[in-house]
């Protein structure tokens, strides 16, 4: 009992993690509807802003310290937040009346870009760097299990990005408008919104979202190297799909879902060898039976 | 009368809670040119898409040649001599003029993949038929200039024009079409009117229209079913359904009213 | 513009003499790779491999519309099957037999691999853009995971000692056959449905074409001929590891089809030559040559989004 | 007009590059390396690279070889399968490399190694300890000992020293050294009586591994082995703190980096390990290797990769000097009669198998530093 409690609570807390990267990834399809394959090198973008940032900070605020890491997130998700906004105005924008797939090339030639180039050792190099303790850490251990408090942040920072993204999406001119270029660009237009703002805002607050899954992921796991996105990324754009993509709820059930089954593959012996292949067999059963997704809605083609 | 080559059995159709057609009962006559109308969104496009399989009907039953469709596919109920157009032109637009109607006629090719492959000299002589074939039907419709274009670089009317030559290559016995004066100008649609009695006529099949513009549906069809709300209010003679004050009712109350004074 | 890949009339004038001058010229010019570098030789190979992907792919995708991402995956279950029946028959079999049991190794790693694309095209059938994209990425990764926990097969540390059986004349010979077999089948009336179904599903099946079975052929056929690709390359290599197999090589093929022009057979082969030789080319720039390769990538999708090689059709041939 | 330039100054570019500009030898000798420079490998390939690169700088300095300079060409595979091939081709067809170099990987060696062997260019492994690689033929070598051998030490260091009796093996399915270290050390470990208690996978590069360890810890071992890479082991460590698993973690030579001090800090501290070389040692050899490491690569201190792949090179150097030839045969020859060579990572001996017969060592984490434990002869 405790054994499926304790893996209940790490699949949440892996779930989590994909959950936060899988809404960056749905919001920019859900606008674009591209699928932004550099969002995954984003996320490890943020995480080496946040060690490069660090040092500085703690010359002001000792770190470990809850400030400290408000400072650090905050500042590597506005430096990713640039870097997702310029992504979009050099490589995507040029194509934006293209066909898709192009512009699907051309998100995996920026990625290859962003791990090549950082793997070059006048960048960060290819070796995995000691990510440093910003948080305080506590383990809870409650009648035999273990909650890391790091986990409970994860959930906890999810959740209310969630919310948050939700409240903007929903709430704010700013959502309307991306709702608006999100059913018709063209009409969007029509009616005076500013596409390239909308859609730069898009990029740079998807890209802020892969910062903090970044650092979240690096707090985590405090080895950073510059391929780290790349197997959460592939993972939390499953979750996306799995979850409808285009769909914020969706994202967040997708992540948490996989994240959950992960761990109960991955705890049984003899399975957790193909942990790998067990996230897409889920993936491929719940598509062929909503094949739009969880959430998605199943579009119906106008005849 | 012999047997109906379309006949709708209280044919109803519903998404979720919309019912978009219902109880739909016609018959369409072998070579009958047969109109449908109705204000926007009377369902008439989505009767279209019943008959021609992309939707299933909830309830009710549509025979084509005394035998049931239900659950036949699109492209078998092609096969069994149904073939339309579509309201917004749906041509295969990165293929030439020639090969949307090549594509339209391997329904009835006896070559198929492994003739392709061995391109012996059956298959040569089996494709230039098609293709002789295929220019003959273009040519009906002065489309033969242009056989080498690429269908979405046509204008306009020429693409229509194409739409309707491809479905022809399926050999139909029942054409459908969706609004094929969409778009025109007075001259076109002139053009258009004889073109449909002429296909009537040359191809002896049946035609069924969907159409707004009141001067074609009433200059050609010979019978007219008028829909509203998905039910059917009425059917009948063009001049029959001109009279038709539940007609009017529909059309003076939705419609424009030009329309009506120019085919009076 | 004609060139002997993509045919001026969709009747292919003349395709099988050119199919049978590339297979001469590829056993020809096969007695002679004595002479060329080693390295040379391996990458010639290389391309040729990467041809056969490309333009099996180039169906799939191209012609018909569907977006797969799994063909490194068709090509691991036909490197595997093709590796492990030479591994096993070649020693029990005399030397003179070598170039039978090879192509019945080809042979049945391309079948196997077909028979897997039937079983990853059916259920796929009902899902659309990247929904079918992530599911071939995914049935690639399952396949590559099932691998490597084959023990059979070598598993993680890999198959070994494979025979060298691949040589420049196999490879062109059936790159040749391949793109033989592709132009053949779409260009010709039959052959107009994959383009059809590719661009308007719903019209096409109102024309009597059934879209399903066009989609279930191109993912067959291509996944056959990405099998007996697979073959080649571990014949090859003669060394196979499931890592060489996962999703990032299929990618590698995608970019050659998007970057060759969906759907257009001469530009695909250009440009999986180009995609091949371009990271050997860039090799004297040693660390920044995947950095340049990856600019070139961004660069080319921008200049010449429809495919480097695409030309305006003149006479509809969808070659 | 603009497209046909365009694509003809393309071309031009290919085929100049493609074809011309073979590097002479410049009258020295060609030593070719490959290594994983970049992808997921990297962080090995670079250390073994580094080694490689300091050893033939100091023997250049010290005027090379049979009166000629070391050229060490070197070439990145990416760490991806299938690159190996051709880069091996290069440097033996076309830059002409008269020995070859390579890799941490087995599967990559193992890529290689037909190659090296059907053009009879002698082939020494910094670290594939795989007993397959050099099974390939009698030009390939190795000068690190095998898994066989490591598992074996590992497994009698667990009955005896740690004393267990039950052990969680917790392997890295994506990588053949991880599972053939495992395998290896389970066959020692159950002949010695002792109980395999739960067997779990990761894929290298993974981040989460509390789906596993929670099972192991449901399991109570007495000890866990781990035969993973550094990178992974630390995190392992610091998530089975977490679960507050207090057994101690083993594992092989894949350990061996300062890395695994860096991001596993007092998570690693007491797991044990065997390697090829311990750098606090007080041999006099292994000190000035170490000094002059430090020295080239900015304070970095020297992992088992970096002080295999500089014996590597030395080793083979060796080889060719004794040969006093560059000409395979007589090389591949030399390199065969090798005995009672000193080398960092300690004496080597080459066997029938053309592997490495020398000693391990093993190594606790104490105090955020590898402490020497004890050695075991082979």
């Amino acid at each position: 009992m405790d054994w499926l409690l304790q893996q209940l609570i790490n699949g949440l807390a892996l779930g989590s993690i994909y959950a936060l990267i899988a809404l960056g990834y749905t919001m920019v399809y859900g606008v674009l509807r591209f699928i932004n394959f550099a969002h995954a090198d984003v996320l490890m973008l943020g995480a080496y802003a946040a060690y490069f940032i660090a040092p500085a900070v703690s010359t002001v605020l000792p770190l470990p310290s809850l400030t400290g890491t408000l400072i650090i997130v905050l500042l590597s998700a506005m430096i990713c937040a640039g870097i997702g906004m310029l992504i979009e105005i050099l490589a995507y924008r040029p194509l934006r009346q293209r066909p898709r797939l192009t512009v699907l090339i051309t998100a995996i030639g920026v990625s290859l870009f962003i791990e090549f180039t950082c793997q070059h050792k006048a960048v960060f190099g290819a070796d995995t760097k000691p990510f440093p303790q910003l948080l305080p850490v506590h383990d809870f251990h409650l009648a035999g299990l273990v909650i890391g408090s790091n986990d409970l942040v994860v959930v906890v920072t999810t959740l209310l990005l969630l919310v948050g993204l939700w409240f903007i999406v929903q709430r704010t001119k700013m959502g309307t408008a991306m709702r608006a270029v999100s059913y018709n660009q063209q009409a969007a237009a029509l009616m005076g919104i500013n596409i390239n703002r909308i859609i730069s805002f898009t990029f740079g607050l998807g890209s802020a979202l892969a910062a903090i899954a970044g650092i979240l992921y690096a707090l985590k796991a405090p080895g950073i190297d510059p391929l780290m996105g790349v197997q959460p990324g592939l993972r939390a754009f499953i979750a996306a799909v799995l979850g409808g993509i285009g769909n914020l709820p969706g994202a967040a059930l997708g992540g948490l879902l996989l994240g959950l089954l992960e761990t109960f593959a991955g705890g049984i012996s003899g399975l957790s060898n193909y942990r790998d292949g067990i996230a897409f067999a889920i993936l491929i059963l719940i598509l062929l039976f909503k094949p739009a997704g969880l959430l998605g809605k199943a579009t119906v083609e106008k005849v | 009368m012999s047997q109906p080559l379309l006949k709708l059995d209280q044919a109803t159709i519903r998404f979720g809670g919309l019912t978009a057609v219902s109880k739909f009962n016609l018959e369409v006559q072998p070579c009958e040119l047969i109109g449908l109308i109705g204000p926007n969104g009377a369902g008439k496009t989505t009767a279209f898409n019943m008959i021609t399989g992309v939707y299933q009907p909830t309830d009710g039953h549509i025979h084509l040649n005394g035998r049931s469709i239900a659950g036949v596919k699109p492209h078998d109920l092609t096969r069994q001599g149904i073939a339309r157009t579509f309201q917004n032109i749906r041509l295969f637009g990165s293929l030439s003029v020639i090969d949307n109607v090549r594509a339209a006629m391997q329904l009835h090719c006896k070559h198929g993949m492994r003739a392709a492959l061995w391109r012996g000299a059956i298959f040569k002589s089996l494709e230039k038929k098609v293709e002789i074939q295929a220019m003959e039907l273009l040519d009906i419709f002065s489309l033969g200039s242009v056989r080498d274009e690429e269908a979405k670089s046509l204008p306009y009317g020429d693409q229509r024009r194409l739409e309707i030559v491809r479905a022809l290559a399926t050999r139909p016995k029942l054409l459908l079409l969706d609004e094929p004066a969409a778009g025109m100008n007075p001259t076109e649609k002139e053009e258009l009117m004889h073109l449909i009695r002429f296909i009537k006529d040359k191809f002896q099949i049946a035609v069924m229209l969907v159409e707004h513009d009141m001067t074609v549906v009433m200059g050609i069809c010979e019978r007219i079913a008028v829909l509203e709300y998905g039910i059917k209010i009425a059917e009948g003679s063009p001049q029959f359904i001109q009279r038709d004050p539940k007609v009017i009712a529909a059309y003076l109350g939705t419609e424009t009213e030009k329309e009506e004074p120019a085919n009076a | 513009m004609s060139s002997p890949l993509s045919p001026a009339t969709p009747t292919c004038a003349g395709a099988k003499r050119w199919l049978i001058a590339g297979i001469i010229l590829a056993v020809v010019v096969s007695q002679f790779s004595a002479q060329f570098n080693r390295y040379h030789l391996g990458i010639l190979v290389d391309i040729g491999i990467n041809i056969i992907l490309a333009v099996s792919l180039n169906l799939i995708n191209g012609h018909t519309g569907q977006f797969s991402l799994g063909h490194a995956g068709f090509m691991a279950v036909g490197g595997y099957t093709a590796a492990k029946i030479s591994l096993v028959a070649s020693p029990m079999l005399p030397p003179a037999l070598q170039p039978v049991i090879f192509l019945v190794a080809l042979l049945a790693g391309g079948g196997l691999s077909a028979m897997t694309g039937l079983a990853v095209g059916v259920p796929s059938l009902r899902l659309r853009g990247d929904y079918l994209a992530i599911v071939t990425l995914g049935f690639g990764e399952i396949i590559r995971v099932v691998v490597q926990n084959m023990e059979s097969v070598g598993a993680a540390s890999g198959l070994k000692g494979i025979p060298k059986y691949t040589s420049l004349g196999w490879t062109f010979a059936l790159a040749a056959i391949t793109i033989y077999f592709v132009t053949a089948l779409v260009n010709s009336t039959y052959g107009r449905g994959f383009i059809a179904v590719s661009d308007d599903e719903v019209a096409a099946s109102s024309m009597g074409i059934n879209p399903v079975r066009y989609k279930v052929t191109a993912f067959v056929t291509g996944a056959f001929f990405a099998g007996i690709a697979g073959g080649l390359y571990a014949h090859h290599k003669q060394f196979l590891s499931p890592t060489g197999f996962d999703f990032l090589k299929s990618i590698d093929i995608v970019v050659m089809v998007i970057l060759g022009g969906m759907g257009r057979t001469a530009g695909v082969v250009v440009a999986a030559i180009l995609l091949t030789l371009l990271p050997e080319v860039l090799r004297q720039f040693s660390e920044y040559r995947m950095i340049i390769y990856s600019l070139l990538i961004i660069v080319l999708m921008m200049a010449r989004p429809q495919g480097l090689f695409t030309w305006k059709r003149k006479k509809g041939g969808a070659a | 007009m603009h497209r046909r330039t365009l694509s003809l100054a393309a071309f031009s570019i290919f085929l100049t590059a493609f074809t011309g500009c073979g590097k002479s030898g410049g009258g020295g000798i060609v030593i070719g390396e490959f290594a994983s420079l970049t992808g997921k490998e990297a962080t090995f390939g670079i250390s073994s690279h580094e080694g490689t690169l300091l050893a033939i700088e100091t023997l250049n300095a010290a005027g090379g070889v049979l009166g000629k300079n070391i050229e060490l060409l070197t070439e990145d595979n990416q760490s991806k399968a299938g690159e190996t091939s051709n880069v091996v081709n290069k440097l033996i067809s076309k830059d002409g490399a008269v020995a070859m170099l390579g890799e941490v990987a087995s599967s990559r060696s193992l890529e290689a190694a037909p190659i090296c062997q059907e053009s009879g260019i002698p082939m020494v492994s910094p670290a594939s300890t795989n007993p397959k690689v050099t099974e390939v033929g009698d030009y390939i070598f190795r000068v690190c000992f095998i898994d066989p051998f490591q598992g074996t030490v590992m497994a009698n260091f667990v009955t005896k020293t740690l004393k267990a009796n039950k052990v969680a093996v917790f392997t890295d399915v994506k990588s053949d050294y991880s599972k053939g270290l495992a395998k290896f050390f389970k066959e020692g470990f159950v002949k010695n009586g002792g109980q395999i208690v739960a067997e779990l996978d990761f894929n290298g590069g993974d981040k989460d591994f509390k789906a596993q360890l929670t099972a192991i810890k449901g399991a109570t071992p007495d000890a866990i082995f781990v035969p993973g890479y550094y990178t992974d082991v630390a995190l392992i460590a610091i998530q089975a703190k977490q679960l507050g698993i207090a057994v101690p973690l083993c594992g092989g030579d894949g350990w061996e980096s300062q890395t695994l001090l860096d991001i596993g800090k007092d998570a690693v501290e007491g797991h044990y390990f065997s390697t090829h070389y311990a750098s606090d040692a007080a041999s006099p050899a292994v000190t000035a290797f170490v000094a002059a490491y430090k020295k080239r690569f900015n304070g970095k201190v020297p992992d088992a990769m970096a002080a295999l792949g500089y014996d590597s090179a030395m080793f083979l150097v060796d080889a060719i000097k004794r040969a006093g030839s560059k000409e395979s045969k007589a090389l591949r020859d030399a390199l065969a009669a090798s005995k009672d060579y000193e080398a960092v990572t300690g004496k080597i001996s080459i066997n029938a198998q053309r592997d490495a017969v020398k000693s391990a060592v093993i190594l606790q984490v104490k105090d955020g530093k590898f402490k020497y434990l004890e050695t075991v002869a082979p």
